[in-house]
């Protein structure tokens, strides 16, 4: 299958040509939308036919390595700008161009009008190529290239609306919260380059020489320990734990998940893309990649889990307090995604994939159906003014409905098989306490969804201020294909013995070593029972209660809950608590030693440290004073430490 | 003889130093800077380096210094230092500083030379006649000679732009930005 | 004769107050004499060390660095004047525009 | 090895003890009365106009810095004339460099015309 | 006495550096004989192909080894890649300067071979042996930077600029000829060879060590002053704003480059024997270096300033590679410095674009919108900045990468991590010039000017980042083989 050695540039290269051309050459909004449209299509026709020549090939040798050419050679130093193609790679680059198409498709209608929207295509893009490489990179270097490509597109994208000040802040927000990650994550690569001498994930072969691949390689450190002698951290603990850090700032986990609500400051299709179905996703997608080397730690595999549990409660229950219709969808994210990180902690890392891969074909569903549902209520995003819009937009309301029901884990949709394989492995590793929150997670969601449902489709109209209309086809028909996604995705891997039933586990096995979920008839009902349930729940609720809805209210389900809700509704004030115990002491501490303070600060956690930072900053600009007296003075100061130093090391 | 002559030269040396630091007037620091390089001057001479001497004399005290003073008067830069210090917590630190830098300074060169016998004995006579400096200059130290003559070069140009300019220009306009 | 120890303080000193006449003095001709007489300090130092050894190099460096003080003294001095005559001051601390 | 100086020495101790003699003498010898034309500045019988520190044109201090110049690049010329019979030939190839690169410096500000008096 | 013998001197190690030399004054004199006022720029042109015949003639040296001048100078394949960048640096600077002096109304013919010889003196830093040369060098090189740097008559600031750089310049050259007097009394030679030998003898004094070591802590701070080291730092961001912006982008790497290259030597040949004693030293200067250089970045809207305070943490980077004093360390070195150069030099070449006549803001507000106004432009700062955030696949991260892993391998993990924390801070600074032409429009009318000269710097600069980038094997390589038979 020579071809594809080559075939497999095309992926990644169009969507970049798309950006070029719409940076350098493009002018006018509609050749920029056909052309970024056609050019992701493109890479998506491509991947499948790539895809189905890796299908042809047999099971043990589907892994195309292509390499580029030699990126970096140096001695024992040697990366390759490779890309590689192998079953896990190939079903995150069907979702990513699959759903980016739709999505840029999608996005011509809605960003119509707009005065910037040729800088938008040329980002969405550079997205799509950047997200592209992240996948299909055969080193950590090009994993990283992407990791910092798509980060930045992100910030871009968020920031798009730059007049609306909330944007800037969140863009600015989302970048530095990301930029933890990101530094943890270059620790990460020294500390693999240190410990294995090469970056790359397998075996390459170029021009005959075969490099090492570290994945291939991790029996080497298995008992070599670093730090010092009384307390030694095992090196495969010390690096998958560095490569967790990195994933959760990038998927949001907790603590680092502040930043994806207000991300939502974006346009709503690159929320949809990139904040809910692919970029969001990376760090799932690099610890399953990684997966041997996680395995080899049980103190970070326990941190995994727990740290994808809690942040499937902690933002699943903020989920179900909030007004707004979009920042649902992105606690809701949040949520889903500790499902997938928890899912990884167990060592279930197809459950993971296969979660990634549902939740990317609902969740983008739910986003491009609430966009559609903003764009037809004249840019209204408060769920109190909304209800009954079910009439007026009835192509919105079908498919957003599938896609509810899909997250809630309605049998059969998509949701129900993923989150059922979740739970079913916490279930059958005896992960009790994680499998409870996770259950009580996905009875929330099931909750939060029928009350957004509720407050949206059904009722009365309760702000008259606009005239709501369903959105056109560009945008509808986007929504009926990801619907039938979102209905049919569970197929996938069904729990069945029956042939082909774990189609997506077969696909992976090369990849991801997992022995598919023990389907356990008794937690599917009691979960399926849950959901509808509580899906019901949320329905009755908020529709029984409607006309208590009032715009700028409180939740009717404020008087049974009081004070939680409120808690709720703001995260569990984890952004108050960052900014009490965090940014508080630093800006008191700021604010006690500089007189003048930036009058245009923002709030928030990384702008308060980041305002420390700046503050130091403005000490070591405040004794740049201008004199050259005090210059001459700081310079022998060290020369008194240097020299001192010299004679006291000496004595 | 020599002894007591080292140390009344060092202490014309310090002195001259001392109040050319101390000096308001900065016509007065030059004469005392003058004295402490004709102190040094006769220091070189006891080091056996009467080429140094010479040099000394004409080249800092002769050229140099005169420079100095020529800068000084006819610019009228004598008490500049009149007006409030700006910057008054300069001063003392600055002298801790200095204390601190004497304590380190002395301290590493009494270890460093503390151990070292008297300077080397007697030398032959011609040590440190010009002539032996010049054979040295041009064979060993051949090459920091002619750079040295590069250096030169560079300052004439910089005298000559720095101060020529405003004579071809005039300032067009006030400067700008300040 | 006079031990190497006693011309190394004396020039240590020498530097010491050199130092201390740029941090403390603002006449920026005073500045500049002052670095002239760290350089003369480590001058004294240099030949100081080459009587003990009886090696001339020390002499020659000498040389070198009088050389290029008086040619950092010609363009300070040139600096200096082109300064006085567009802002009328020899202060240091009045040229103090650029900060932060 | 001193001694070969001592006559530079007492050279200058005799214009030293001068300057100073003269110096003391004269204050301590001549009438001290001040009157206003005493303490004007002498200007060979003129009547002094303006304060005596004024703008001096700047090509005094360019002449003067030029001249320590080339007050150095003279001091390499002693040693060189102690020891050029013995560096021959290749001694005036490196003080031809040397002399060439200071003639580069001298034509440059020459033709700029700084040495030009008006 | 017997017949003085001139030890023999072989010019052709001596020729990249002659060629500058002789160039520049023939130069001088070809400038004000010969090129009539207003016609200027010709002399810049002859200043560029000059040192392009240096680079030339440098080319059939690179199998060439030696030392002349009773080894004071030495030329080698590190000497010759490292005249390359220095020659490099001074043509593009001198692109920059082309339409920049007129522009402003401070062209002045000297100041193209003023720059030529600023060249010579790096190449004599990268090429001397003996702490004297050195010396000489680094006094060469900072009295022709004092006279670039007051060249912009008659803004007020480039004088100030001048007068600060020059009288710490001098207060650092007290300490080098101080230091070079201790180590001198030490050892009783100034040669690295004679030092290193010294050093290799098993019989060292306690006392001689004292002294060798405050000598050689001194000579330390000169070069820490000259490359801007925290706490020696403190004239770089005023000696940038005021100095004319081509001199500026010169000194940032030019200046920098050179006293590394040169400490690099000293540091690995003269006094290896006492690395116990100057690596922590210079692990504690790096490491506040990089952070007060990149914090005091933060918050800055003076864009020069900015880049000041961002060469500043540069400089703690390189000396990561330095201080690793292998050969991986001083590879990393190498490349480092030439992606930074390059890098550094196309976004002041930006900021010269951008810088209107007769004022001296910098303000990070001129950015604004100015991807609506010349995207070209704006994609190439953006370029830039993410080269010197180190954000792949630009010429910075790999440089980055690669003095980090060295650093880490060479048992400075520490201080890699330091790197890596304050590099993530950085990028904070530079994205927000970034967001600045992206993502807001347009603050004030600015006229960016782009003549040929600043083109080519842009596009040189530019097409380099990203290449280096790309494919930085071929530039590795040749900073691997630089390093073969590297002489002391």
């Amino acid at each position: 299958m020579a071809y594809l050695n080559w075939l497999i540039w095309l992926i990644p290269l169009l969507p970049l040509l798309g950006f070029l051309l719409n940076v350098f050459v493009v002018r006018r909004e509609r050749p920029a939308g056909l052309l970024a449209s056609g050019m992701v299509l493109g890479a998506f026709v491509v991947a499948v036919v790539a895809v189905i020549g890796l299908a042809g090939l047999p099971a043990e040798s589907r892994r195309i390595m292509s390499t580029g050419w030699q990126w970096i050679s140096t001695g024992a130093f040697q990366v390759p700008f490779g890309i590689m193609l192998d079953p896990l790679t190939a079903v995150m680059v069907l979702l990513v161009t699959g759903v980016g198409a739709l999505i840029h498709i999608y996005s011509i209608g809605y960003m119509h009008g707009d005065p910037r929207v040729v800088r938008y295509f040329a980002y969405l893009n550079l997205f799509i190529t950047m997200m592209l490489f992240l996948v299909m990179g055969n080193n950590l270097l090009i994993l990283f290239l992407g990791w910092e490509g798509v980060g930045l597109c992100s910030f871009l994208l968020i920031g798009y609306w730059f007049e609306r000040r909330s944007a800037a802040e969140a863009a600015v927000k989302a970048f530095v919260v990301n930029r933890i990650g990101d530094a943890a994550f270059i620790l990460a690569m020294l500390a693999i380059f240190a410990s294995f001498g090469t970056l790359n994930f397998y075996d390459v072969e170029i021009g005959g020489v075969i490099q090492p691949g570290f994945l291939e390689r991790i029996p080497e450190i298995l008992g070599r320990t670093v730090g010092p002698s009384w307390q030694p951290i095992a090196v495969a603990t010390g690096i998958s734990f560095l490569l967790l850090i990195g994933a959760t700032g990038k998927s949001a986990q907790f603590p680092l998940f502040v930043w994806l609500p207000d991300a939502m400051a974006g346009p709503t299709p690159v929320s949809a893309l990139i904040h809910a179905a692919t970029m969001v996703t990376a760090g799932v997608y690099m610890m399953a990649r990684t997966e041997s080397l996680f395995q080899e730690s049980l103190a970070t595999q326990s941190w995994v889990l727990w740290i994808g549990a809690l942040t499937a409660l902690i933002a699943g229950t903020a989920a179900v307090a909030q007004w707004d219709i979009k920042r649902v969808l992105a606690y809701s994210t949040v949520s889903q995604l500790g499902f997938m990180v928890a899912a990884c902690g167990m060592g279930a890392y197809v459950a993971a994939i296969f979660h990634l891969l549902t939740h990317g074909l609902f969740k983008a569903l739910l986003f491009l159906g609430s966009g559609s549902v903003i764009h037809g209520t004249h840019d209204t995003q408060d769920m109190r003014r909304m209800g009954g819009l079910r009439t007026a937009m009835p192509t919105t309301f079908w498919t957003y409905l599938v896609g509810a029901a899909a997250l809630a884990g309605i049998v059969p949709l998509a949701g129900f098989w993923s989150k059922d394989e979740i739970l079913a492995h916490a279930l059958s590793h005896g992960n009790w306490p994680q499998l409870i929150i996770l259950f009580l997670t996905s009875l929330l969601t099931a909750f939060y969804m029928g009350r957004q449902v509720a407050l949206v489709f059904y009722g009365e109209q309760r702000d008259h201020s606009y005239h709501a209309h369903e959105s056109g086809r560009v945008m509808t028909v986007p929504l009926l294909i990801l619907a039938v996604g979102a209905a049919l995705g569970g197929l996938m891997n069904l729990p069945f013995s029956i042939p082909g039933g774990h189609w997506l586990s077969d696909w992976l096995n090369p990849v991801l070593h997992e022995e598919p979920g023990e389907f356990n008839l008794a937690l599917a009902l009691l979960a399926t029972a849950g959901a509808v349930g509580m899906g019901y729940l949320g329905w009755w609720v908020y529709t029984r209660n409607a006309a208590r809805v009032k715009v700028g209210g409180k939740d009717p389900a404020y008087r049974y809950t009081g004070d939680i809700w409120d808690g709720m509704e703001e995260a569990w004030y984890l952004d108050a608590a960052y900014n009490r115990f965090v940014v508080a002491p630093f800006r008191a501490l700021g604010g006690f030693l500089a007189r003048v303070f930036d009058p245009q600060g923002i709030d928030g956690l990384v702008m308060g440290i980041g305002r420390f930072f700046t503050w130091v900053g403005g000490g070591v600009r405040g004794l740049q004073s201008g004199y050259v007296r005090t210059y001459a003075l700081v310079f022998t100061v060290g020369v008194l430490l240097v020299l001192g130093f010299v004679l006291i090391f000496t004595r | 003889m020599d002894v007591l002559l080292f140390f009344v030269t060092a202490a014309v040396a310090l002195v001259g130093a001392i109040a050319m630091l101390v000096s308001r007037n900065a016509v007065h620091s030059a004469l005392f800077l003058l004295l402490n390089f004709g102190a040094m001057a006769v220091l070189y001479l006891l080091l056996q380096s009467p080429f140094l001497f010479t040099i000394q004399l004409t080249v800092y005290a002769g050229a140099i210094m005169v420079l100095f003073l020529f800068v000084v008067m006819l610019l009228g830069a004598e008490q500049v230092e009149d007006t409030p210090d700006r910057i008054a917590w300069q001063r003392p630190l600055g002298i801790l500083l200095g204390v601190g830098l004497l304590g380190v300074a002395a301290a590493a060169s009494l270890r460093g030379a503390a151990g070292q016998p008297a300077p080397g004995g007697e030398a032959a006579a011609s040590f440190g006649n010009p002539a032996e400096l010049g054979a040295l200059l041009f064979t060993r130290y051949l090459l920091p000679f002619e750079i040295t003559g590069v250096i030169l070069l560079v300052a004439v140009v910089g005298v000559v732009v720095l101060n020529q300019r405003g004579r071809q220009q005039a300032p067009a306009k006030p400067p700008a930005g300040d | 004769m006079v031990p190497t120890a006693y011309y190394i303080i004396l020039s240590a000193a020498l530097f010491t107050i050199g130092v201390l006449g740029v941090l403390i003095r603002r006449n920026a001709i005073v500045v500049f004499m002052s670095v002239e007489l760290m350089l003369n300090a480590a001058n004294l130092a240099l030949v100081a060390f080459a009587r003990e050894r009886l090696n001339v190099d020390g002499q020659v460096l000498v040389f070198f660095v009088i050389t290029v003080a008086a040619a950092e003294v010609a363009v300070g001095l040139a600096l200096l004047v082109a300064i006085f005559r567009t802002k009328n001051t020899a202060d240091v601390d009045e040229v103090s525009t650029l900060k932060g | 090895m001193l001694g070969a100086y001592l006559p530079i020495l007492v050279m200058f101790l005799i214009a030293v003890f001068i300057a100073a003699f003269v110096i003391i003498v004269s204050s301590l010898l001549g009438p001290r009365r001040s009157t206003v034309r005493k303490l004007a500045p002498y200007e060979s019988g003129m009547e002094p106009i303006g304060p005596a520190i004024r703008r001096i044109p700047v090509k005094f201090y360019v002449v003067a810095m030029l001249f320590i110049v080339f007050d150095i690049e003279v001091v390499f010329f002693y040693p060189y004339a102690l020891v050029f019979r013995d560096l021959a030939g290749p001694g005036l190839v490196a003080m031809g460099v040397f002399f060439l690169v200071l003639v580069v410096g001298f034509v440059y500000e020459w033709k700029k015309g700084a040495l030009k008096w008006e | 006495m017997e017949p003085l013998q001139i030890p023999p001197v072989n010019l052709i190690l001596l020729a990249p550096l002659l060629t500058v030399v002789g160039w520049a004054s023939a130069l001088l004199l070809v400038d004000v004989f010969l090129i009539p006022e207003g016609k200027k720029k010709l002399t810049g042109y002859l200043a560029i192909a000059g040192l392009l015949v240096a680079g030339l003639v440098g080319l059939p040296l690179w199998n060439v080894s030696g030392s002349t001048f009773s080894g004071m100078l030495v030329l080698d394949r590190y000497s010759l890649s490292l005249t390359w960048i220095f020659v490099i640096v001074g043509a593009l600077s001198i692109a920059m300067a082309l339409d920049y002096l007129p522009r402003h109304g401070i062209e002045q013919g000297e100041f193209y071979p003023l720059i030529m010889f600023a060249v010579a003196g790096m190449i004599l830093l990268a090429q001397g042996t003996d702490l004297i040369v050195l010396f000489l060098g680094i006094e060469a090189l900072s009295i022709t930077l004092y006279i670039l740097t007051g060249f912009a008559y008659p803004r007020l600031t480039s004088e100030e600029a001048a007068m600060k750089y020059l009288v710490l310049g001098a207060f650092a050259a007290g300490f080098f000829v101080y230091g070079i007097a201790l180590v001198y009394g030490a050892t009783g030679t100034t040669s690295l060879a004679g030092i290193a030998e010294f050093l290799g003898r098993q019989t060292l004094v306690a006392e001689d060590q004292t002294l060798l070591l405050a000598g050689a802590g001194m000579v330390l701070i000169a070069f820490s002053f000259k490359t801007a080291l925290v706490p020696f730092h403190m004239w770089t961001p005023d000696v940038y704003e005021g100095s004319p912006t081509p001199v500026a982008a010169f000194m940032s790497v030019g200046t920098k480059g050179a006293a590394l290259a040169a400490l690099l030597r000293v540091l690995a040949f003269a006094f290896e024997g006492v690395q116990a004693y100057w690596l922590p030293v210079l692990a504690a200067l790096a490491a506040i270096t990089m952070v007060v250089g990149n914090l005091g970045a933060l918050g800055q809207t003076n864009v020069k300033r900015m880049l000041a305070y961002s060469s500043i943490g540069h400089a703690g980077y390189i000396l990561l590679g330095i201080m690793v004093a292998s050969e991986r360390g001083a590879e990393a070195f190498l490349f480092y410095l030439l992606a930074y150069a390059l890098t550094n030099l196309g976004a002041f070449g930006v900021v010269i674009a951008l810088e209107q006549q007769g004022e001296s803001v910098w303000s990070i507000e001129d950015f604004a919108g100015l991807y609506q106004r010349r995207p070209m432009l704006a994609v190439a700062m953006a370029l830039f900045m993410f080269s010197l955030a180190g954000v792949p696949p630009t010429a910075g991260f790999m440089a980055k990468f690669f003095i980090f892993t060295a650093a880490y391998e060479g048992g400075l993990g520490w201080l890699a991590l330091v790197g890596v924390i304050t590099s993530a801070i950085a990028a904070y600074f530079y994205l927000r010039v970034v967001v600045k032409m992206f993502m807001q429009e347009p603050a004030r009318e600015v006229q960016p000017e782009l003549n040929r000269g600043l083109n080519a710097d842009i596009i040189i600069a530019g097409v380099a980042t990203l290449l280096i980038g790309l494919v930085p094997t071929p530039f590795i390589f040749l900073a691997q083989q630089s390093l073969v038979a590297l002489g002391g």
